[in-house]
């Protein structure tokens, strides 16, 4: 199989509601990606797509949206959900698109503007989908969820309110040195540790919001292109998983889960995880930067587990001891992670996969990590879904 | 147990009271052993035959097997007449039936909650529907 | 690229609205597609599914929900949307995750439940969907723009009424010989000529409804699996298309469209169709059946000539000279075609696909093409879709 | 001209009548070249720059180039007061512009729709609001 290169990235900075559409966001970051790339649009022989879920018929059909605004040129546009995880969907489909020999350059691009209100139930049919028990009965916002796996930890683990504490402050510094984080103000342990909790054990400062933002990543294993490209970032490995049989996990929008583990936690990206290290043959020990999906404190913490990058229960320890910080061992989110950006559900995978991307090409200022060579960037979305994007340079 | 007369699940088919007592309605697979709550949502063990499903009520008592604290109202189409925040939510395993299923707490002292203590399965009213009936949800409370 | 066989396809029958829920139609049609390629599900490598639009979280996580029936593996699983050609996205990745190397078999599946009402707009933001515009201020159903359409073509191609009803008389023909399809009372010209106006020119025989269905396609370079099938059908080609820019077609939920056309008409399928002929090596004059989108007579007729089966205003006299029937050069529909099925969202363009794979392997009884060696399915989906799969045996 | 007094289009950005006649509002891309309608709905050829999009209004006159008969009510949130159906539909071409833009056609006599006949931009009545105002939507009809 050919080798696959990111030539070109681009991002519209996250930020909070906004009366614009979300193919106005969209079409900065596919110019940013295309002046990167230095191409022009009619090189773009195909585009997956993230769906924007609360877009109505074009948010479902973004690709088409987006390709009309760039001029139409009849290639494969292809839309696809993930929940979260929809970045990597895309990302995936486009590498796949070239591995298969399909097309030679391809882009994936998602863009997201945060609901003024909140999220909830998207159907009226509770036979068909729980997701409408969960809110007319269970009264379990998503960070319900959160909040119940990290009170199992601290019983477990002994996990403390310190720690929790500790990942907010860490990326908060980062994010500080991202420009195009949304949020930018750093915090003391003693400032996490006052704010509120939403859900104890986790306060606000732990768990991350709704964001609007997009991201777009050209991809190629065109040698012309590869060659006149700023720095291209080789793709190692692009994968998926689901949830395995038995995963103790209580997932989103889940109203139960498993009291005997027959399976990993957070089993997607346990599979998702190992199949990138398989195809690639890179492990967690080769990796230098690793951008994990820290939608609370809890999985800052639980994703090192999950990904190899230590034992079971073990995640406390590395943070504590520093080896997560940048300059530490395995210097950890660096673009300030979920924490310094909030959720923006089809651009987040991409943007994580952008802060790899950006690290190996040397291009992180303030945050920059010195000397890495191989980056992983790891998600994860609500109902078993997960992406692991593997890249070195 | 609590007066049952003139109420109404908010969504069918997940709590029963017919038999004197409150209970959780859900599902067993015969062929690979997996309970389901709600029982519509199957999770079969891969390569399951997936034959023999049938409903089962799930005992009134579990233990609690973590439990948070929630501060913020949850949003709609969530709908309680009252103020329940902060509330208490669990997830209380039953034990044979190897299943944690989640659940509000009806409790006032939030403070003795406590992993592994004991849980009994109740109902929660919600808000009164147009037919003067009372609408609920089921809920847990520490067994005194 | 090493081949790809399809090896198992399975249909849960067309109908009309059901109580029933998506995932349990999906599920039949899953069973049967496993039965048919003789493997377990745990052969399964990778599951590209429908997403079902109207069924919330659940419909939009399709493939996660069929995968936790089946019992959860871990597997990728992406969920695509195209509009109508959403089947022909899944089984284009299906074929790509196969000849990228990632997985050798996977299964590409849709299902969709007919709404009791009507489709119409899913979102309430005009600027960014100009879906609600068309709905609230335009009052234009989907039906509305193929007769638009179709009256510019009987304006300048001289195309009659006779020549519509004609299609419906051909397609309730063979969709009477057809178990698995939704109508099945067969009709004469006379009755087509009598039934009312929808949209003048289109009758209601004329046009296709929506309706509840589902469809799995399991596909393989596994030579043992191969091996041990029954006819494995070999894909040549499976492409999708999207606009290109200058196309004069008036896409449903448009607004406006291109007085002076710089594209062929329904550019996105003459851009997929073009696609897999330059892939497959196999033209238009190779081809033994083909499955096209009957969404309405006026598809029937045009379709032959995006597709280049015959120059543009020639499609009513291959109708008239019977060269589209069972028997003819060019079978078409031998199905029964939308017009018997109806629109089923996410599985139709994979029925497609296994009619002209039941046709490839001598299974369709009363309405089997004799001989066929070559079968080709061509989907067509709003706002630029479509999707072009070309088999062969 | 109708009297346009106290009339409000059902949304906005679509149909313009300060001027004193009825006319579709649009944009043009000044790059590429390509007419837009609705004015968000960019199109533009690919490679275009994009740049120097600007609003414009559409001429009030036009001719048909296509035209239904709709036997059916639009199913909602279509919504008007009186009994449209059947109702035409047309597409009237703006020739400078190389546009076609669809719109329901205000005539009572279908049958005497022909394809190249002269149309005018003009509104239909759809229902009053809650502030007594009659909200209205483009359409077409034939100059007399
Ligand atoms: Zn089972
Ligand atoms: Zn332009």
């Amino acid at each position: 199989m050919r080798d696959v290169y990111i030539i070109g990235t681009g991002i519209h900075p996250w930020m909070g509601f906004s009366e614009k559409v979300f193919a106005d966001f969209a079409a900065v970051a596919v110019d940013n990606a295309l002046k990167d790339a230095q191409i022009e649009w009619k090189k773009i022989q195909a585009i997956m797509a993230g769906i924007f879920i609360y877009g109505g018929n074009a948010g479902h059909l973004s690709g088409q949206y987006l390709e009309s605004i760039f001029g139409e040129t009849g290639i494969p546009v292809v839309n696809v959900y993930n929940a979260c995880a929809t970045g990597s969907a895309s990302i995936r489909m486009a590498y796949n698109s070239i591995a298969a020999g399909e097309t030679d350059t391809a882009l994936a691009f998602g863009a997201d503007v945060s609901p003024k209100g909140f999220l909830t139930a998207k159907s009226d049919n509770a036979v068909q989908d729980r997701d409408v028990i969960r809110w007319k009965m269970g009264g379990l916002p998503n960070p319900i969820y959160w909040a119940l796996e990290c009170r199992k930890r601290m019983e477990k683990y002994g996990t403390t309110e310190e720690d929790l504490a500790m990942v907010k402050v860490l990326m908060s510094e980062y994010g500080s040195k991202n420009p195009d984080a949304r949020f930018k103000k750093q915090y003391t342990l003693e400032e996490v540790l006052k704010s509120v909790y939403v859900c104890d054990p986790l306060r606000l400062y732990e768990i991350c919001p709704v964001s609007t933002g997009a991201a777009a990543v050209i991809v190629t294993a065109d040698p012309e292109l590869i060659s006149k490209a700023d720095n291209p970032v080789k793709i190692n490995a692009t994968t998926m998983g689901s949830a395995i049989y038995g995963d103790p996990t209580i997932r989103i929008s889940a109203l139960s889960c498993p009291a005997v583990p027959e399976a990993p936690m957070l089993s997607e990206s346990y599979s998702a995880s190992r199949q990138a290290y398989e195809k690639s043959g890179i492990g967690p020990e080769d990796v230098d930067i690793l951008e994990l999906p820290d939608n609370s404190s809890w999985h800052y913490l639980v994703y090192l587990e999950t990904c190899g990058f230590c034992k079971e229960g073990e995640a406390d320890k590395m943070l504590r001891d520093g080896m997560t910080k940048i300059g530490g061992k395995l210097p950890v989110n660096p673009s300030g992670g979920f924490s310094s950006h909030g959720e923006a559900l089809s651009a987040q995978a991409l943007w994580q996969v952008i802060e790899c991307a950006n690290q190996l090409r040397g291009r992180c200022g303030a945050r920059q990590v010195e000397g890495a060579k191989v980056a992983m960037a790891q998600t994860y979305g609500l109902m078993g879904n997960s992406g692991t994007t593997i890249m070195s340079i | 147990m609590e007066n049952m007369a003139n109420k109404v699940a908010r969504i069918p088919n997940l709590v029963d009271w017919s038999t004197g007592e409150v209970r959780l309605m859900g599902a067993k697979c015969n062929s690979c052993g997996t309970y389901f709550f709600p029982k519509e949502h199957y999770q079969h063990r891969p390569d399951c035959s997936r034959e023999g499903v049938e409903d089962v009520l799930f005992p009134k008592k579990g233990k609690l097997a973590s439990y948070t604290i929630q501060y913020y109202p949850c949003p709609a189409p969530f709908k309680t007449e009252n103020k329940i925040t902060p509330y208490g939510i669990g997830l209380v395993e039953f034990e044979n039936e190897k299943i944690q299923i989640t659940g509000i707490i009806t409790e006032t002292d939030l403070k003795t909650l406590k992993i592994g203590m004991e849980m009994e399965t109740t109902i929660l009213e919600m808000f009164t529907n147009e037919e003067k009936q009372q609408v609920v949800t089921w809920a847990f409370k520490a067994v005194k």
